[in-house]
């Protein structure tokens, strides 16, 4: 393993003093506990947004805390949610009075530490939401089961969702938002490499020398099948059509998609699928109203891509295209 | 009789134990989760080790607790709630007591294992920890009404436990982030399970 | 090899093919000849600023055409510089009447190409100028060889070179400027890890499971040494001795950094090495002004970093703040 | 006596010759350069096998300026101006001619590398395509001046080609990227007096 840090268990600190240095006009970094909060919080009378998770998916979710975004994010130790007190100081570091609405990636660990901290803020009298965010269509969904994960839908909610909280949404009115979004969207990935988790010091899976994880979940875990890679094109239309067929999506439809690498694919390819992908869309008569190509939500050094569309409608369109300025989202004024 | 002592030597066990098995852990978990269980628990239990030394809290329900509140800090992930909460409700059947006896031991254990269960909400075959605990710990009332002693018992749970851990092999999982593999997680050891079987036996060690 | 494409061969022009589809608002593409320009070009009585390159540095150059950077980008093959008819064709679709100011990094290759470009755009009538790119620090400079390379300067004296462009400047006083960054601007690379031509079809070198290489070029030349890996800090206070040394900067300097990625490298090590670098210029009373992390100069899949600094006055850093509007670099209206 | 036919003959073989050693040549150039020298000629070459035999130009000085355009356009890289600048200044010696002798192809190859000096400026002992090139157009003055045919002459090219290419292998570049390596590149053969010596034996199999 070769890596760019110092002592493996110090990685996520010290970038988070990175972090700081480099964006200390949008963001203030608190280190014990961790989070990443707006450098204006809190925003006296406007919903606070926070979401969190383990690290190793930058820039998710620190490089979304910004004006029009996320007003906190939350990091945890290398693909491990973070603790309930870094998530209750957030809450208090963000909160302007209008309570706090928490975006988290269904996965068991984030789900009971975000459920701690939310019982901690609600008795301590901040009214606090969560929504969880389960997009990934690799996975098959049961009530007997922890369900599907949380991916690149993330990213386009908390744009939407930072957007609704800046314009002065009230809390309930972001939630019911935040939980249609979900509903509406939908990602897969797949991987061509492993990542490597630093204080794991070797690759979490093995892949043959033409062997690709289709359906891959952003910590490495496995995903619904193991195959021989296939040309590009093919990929994209095995992705579009279980992400396309599952909501489903209709002729007609606008939408957001996010077309999304892994941490190790150059843009190259990333341009070179989003032109496939833009290509199935047509054939299937969806409009790609808009879109982001580039890394967005990582893992590590993977090699892999995910897509990920949400249906839209006008409203939608409009918060998106709202003014954000984070270290790695930024438009309008 | 378990005093303060053997609670803190539990603790400071653990931390060694989970030291030396943090890569084999780490391994079970890249195999059908994402490589993180030995590294999350290591994580835990040096800081626990560490700071419960430097406070020493006055009885066993406030040592369980400050260890609770620990772990709850300091692991994250899944089993971080998960074995904070054990300790949590394990803490609440002993505040204030400076010795605990045999029958002490098993609601202790009962308590906590009832804490994951409804923090969880896993069932015994959906391949998670409590594979591991609930048939220690129905294995440790059994001891006890049995007449066993605080070793007899701990005995009983460790080997009970590690039928439940080896059981998780075969199963397909339901909870957790292995059960995002289904079908395909069968095969390999739960690292939870693993990691709880570890548990009973650094208890086994130190309290009896 | 594993790559997210189709035939190698078309990689390029098909990666071109989903810049276009994505970033229409901003761009246009041409395929024959292959060059991407501004949406609105020509733009009238404004120098036109052209680079361009191999590809496979993504997102240099096409990530950086519009408004306020780049008026158009030539894409060559992966790390092969492009041809004179490509060239000619984008200056005459870009020039509007004020003249064409070409970038054009130090290679052999990318320098003859773009002096016969530029032999075929005078005589055509269109008034050209170009500017050499050579701002790393690994190469020994001689008189007697093909000199420094161009690497990461390119991206910071693109924003600036168009930022003044944009304002309306001339095309000498452009020129004039863009060699002025060119001499503050100093550079270097390290890699933990190789790329792969994707025609080649195998790694361009090998590296041992603890080597680096020192100096690497942004095409995977060899550098200056191979070494065994380092710590963060060590590779930075390396690097940092290397570049600062070499203008020299000095303390009291104002500078603007790039702390690049070189593709394959997690962006929470390209913000630990930025904590970092930081430090170090604080040490050495530099006071970075602006910056930017992330993956801005590529070299395909290739972990490892690369750092710029430009020294950097009052009017340089105004430059620098003007609004621009590309794929990859946008802020300001 | 070489015809337009000849010269068509040996732009055909050369598409041949690069694509079987397109690896080798990628992988001299992966040692000391960026691993595409092979690639850019094949891409060259090809387009030029094809469209030259699209549209079959009337006279050699045209078919070698269609050629050095078609490169120019395909090759990009150092390598591409070069051999285009070749091919173009080539050209020039041989204006509206269907067929040229001896000492016409000894011009034409002189006028050619005259113009690969003066583009590059690289020097002998530079470890360029230079070093390969200086001295076969020296062997092919000789050889004619000696009384050589055509056969003749292009085989002394042929060889002294050779010799300036191994003699690559020992030097230090001052010319290309492989120049950035500085006393580094000393024990690797150059790519492009690779590609050039290979040209010369396409021609040696072609044109005489
Ligand atoms: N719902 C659950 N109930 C009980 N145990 C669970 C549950 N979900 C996961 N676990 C246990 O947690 C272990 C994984 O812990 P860890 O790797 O530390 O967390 P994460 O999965 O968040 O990375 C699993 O092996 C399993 O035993
Ligand atoms: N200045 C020069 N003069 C003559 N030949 C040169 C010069 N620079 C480079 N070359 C030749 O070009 C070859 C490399 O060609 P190629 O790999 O196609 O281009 P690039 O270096 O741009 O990738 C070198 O091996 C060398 O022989
Ligand atoms: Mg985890
Ligand atoms: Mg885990
Ligand atoms: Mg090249
Ligand atoms: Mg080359």
């Amino acid at each position: 393993m070769k890596k760019l840090m110092n002592d493996p268990g110090d990685l996520v600190v010290e970038s988070l003093r990175g972090m700081e240095a480099a964006h200390g006009d949008i963001l203030r970094v608190s280190y014990e506990p961790a989070y990443i909060v707006r450098a204006d919080a809190p925003v006296r009378g406007k919903v606070g947004v926070l979401s969190g998770g383990g690290s190793g998916h930058e820039p998710m979710h620190g490089g979304y805390v910004g004006p029009g975004m996320l007003g906190a994010a939350c990091p945890g130790a290398i693909f491990t949610s973070p603790t309930p007190d870094q998530i209750e100081e957030a809450t208090r570091a963000l909160d302007g009075g209008a309570g706090v609405i928490y975006l988290v990636k269904n996965y068991t660990g984030d789900v009971l530490n975000f459920e701690s901290a939310a019982e901690l803020c609600v008795s301590a009298g901040i009214p606090v939401e969560t929504v969880i965010i389960d997009d990934d269509v690799a996975v098959q969904d049961s009530s007997f089961t922890a369900g599907r994960r949380g991916v690149g839908a993330t990213v386009l909610i908390e744009k939407i969702v930072g957007a609704a909280a800046e314009r002065g949404m009230g809390l309930a009115e972001v939630t019911g938002l935040a939980r249609t979004l979900n509903e509406e969207a939908r990602s897969m990935g797949v991987a061509l490499s492993s990542c490597t988790v630093p204080e794991a010091g070797k690759p979490t899976f093995d892949l043959g020398a033409d062997e690709i994880e289709l359906g891959i979940g952003i910590h490495g875990e496995p995903g619904r099948e193991r195959r021989t890679i296939r040309p590009a094109r093919e990929l994209v239309e095995y992705m579009s059509e279980a992400i396309f067929s599952d909501l489903p999506f209709h002729r007609g439809d606008s939408i957001i998609v996010l077309l999304n690498g892994m941490g190790g694919t150059p843009l190259i390819e990333l341009y070179l699928l989003y032109g496939e992908l833009e290509r199935v869309a047509r054939t299937r008569g969806l409009h790609i109203r808009r879109r982001l190509v580039g890394n967005y939500i990582t893992s590590l050094e993977m090699q892999g891509f995910s897509m990920t569309a949400l249906r839209s409608d006008d409203r939608i369109l409009g918060l998106w295209d709202d003014p954000v300025h984070t270290a790695s989202i930024r438009w309008g004024s | 009789m378990i005093r303060c002592e053997e609670i803190m030597a539990w603790v400071r066990e653990l931390d060694l134990v989970y030291q030396s098995n943090k890569a084999s852990l780490t391994e079970l978990d890249a195999a059908i989760g994402d490589a993180d269980h030995g590294i999350n628990m290591v994580r835990g239990f040096s800081a626990a080790a560490k700071e419960l030394s430097e406070q020493t809290p006055p009885d066993i329900g406030a040592i369980l607790k400050a260890l609770a509140m620990i772990l709850m800090k300091k692991v994250g992930g899944a089993s971080g709630p998960l074995y904070g909460t054990f300790f949590l409700k394990a803490s609440m059947t002993c505040n204030g007591r400076t010795s605990i006896g045999a029958e002490d031991l098993v609601v202790l254990f009962e308590a906590g294992v009832a804490g994951i269960r409804q923090r969880g909400k896993a069932k015994e075959g959906d391949k998670t920890m409590i594979d591991a605990w609930e048939p220690a710990v129905r294995a440790m009332r059994e001891a006890f009404s049995g007449g066993g002693d605080v070793s007899e018992i701990l005995r009983a749970a460790v080997s009970a436990g590690e039928s439940g851990r080896d059981a998780t092999i075969s199963l397909a999982a339901r909870k957790g982030r292995a059960s995002y593999l289904g079908e395909r997680s069968r095969g390999h050891q739960d690292p939870g399970a693993t990691s709880a079987v570890l548990m009973l036996k650094a208890a086994r060690d130190t309290l009896a």
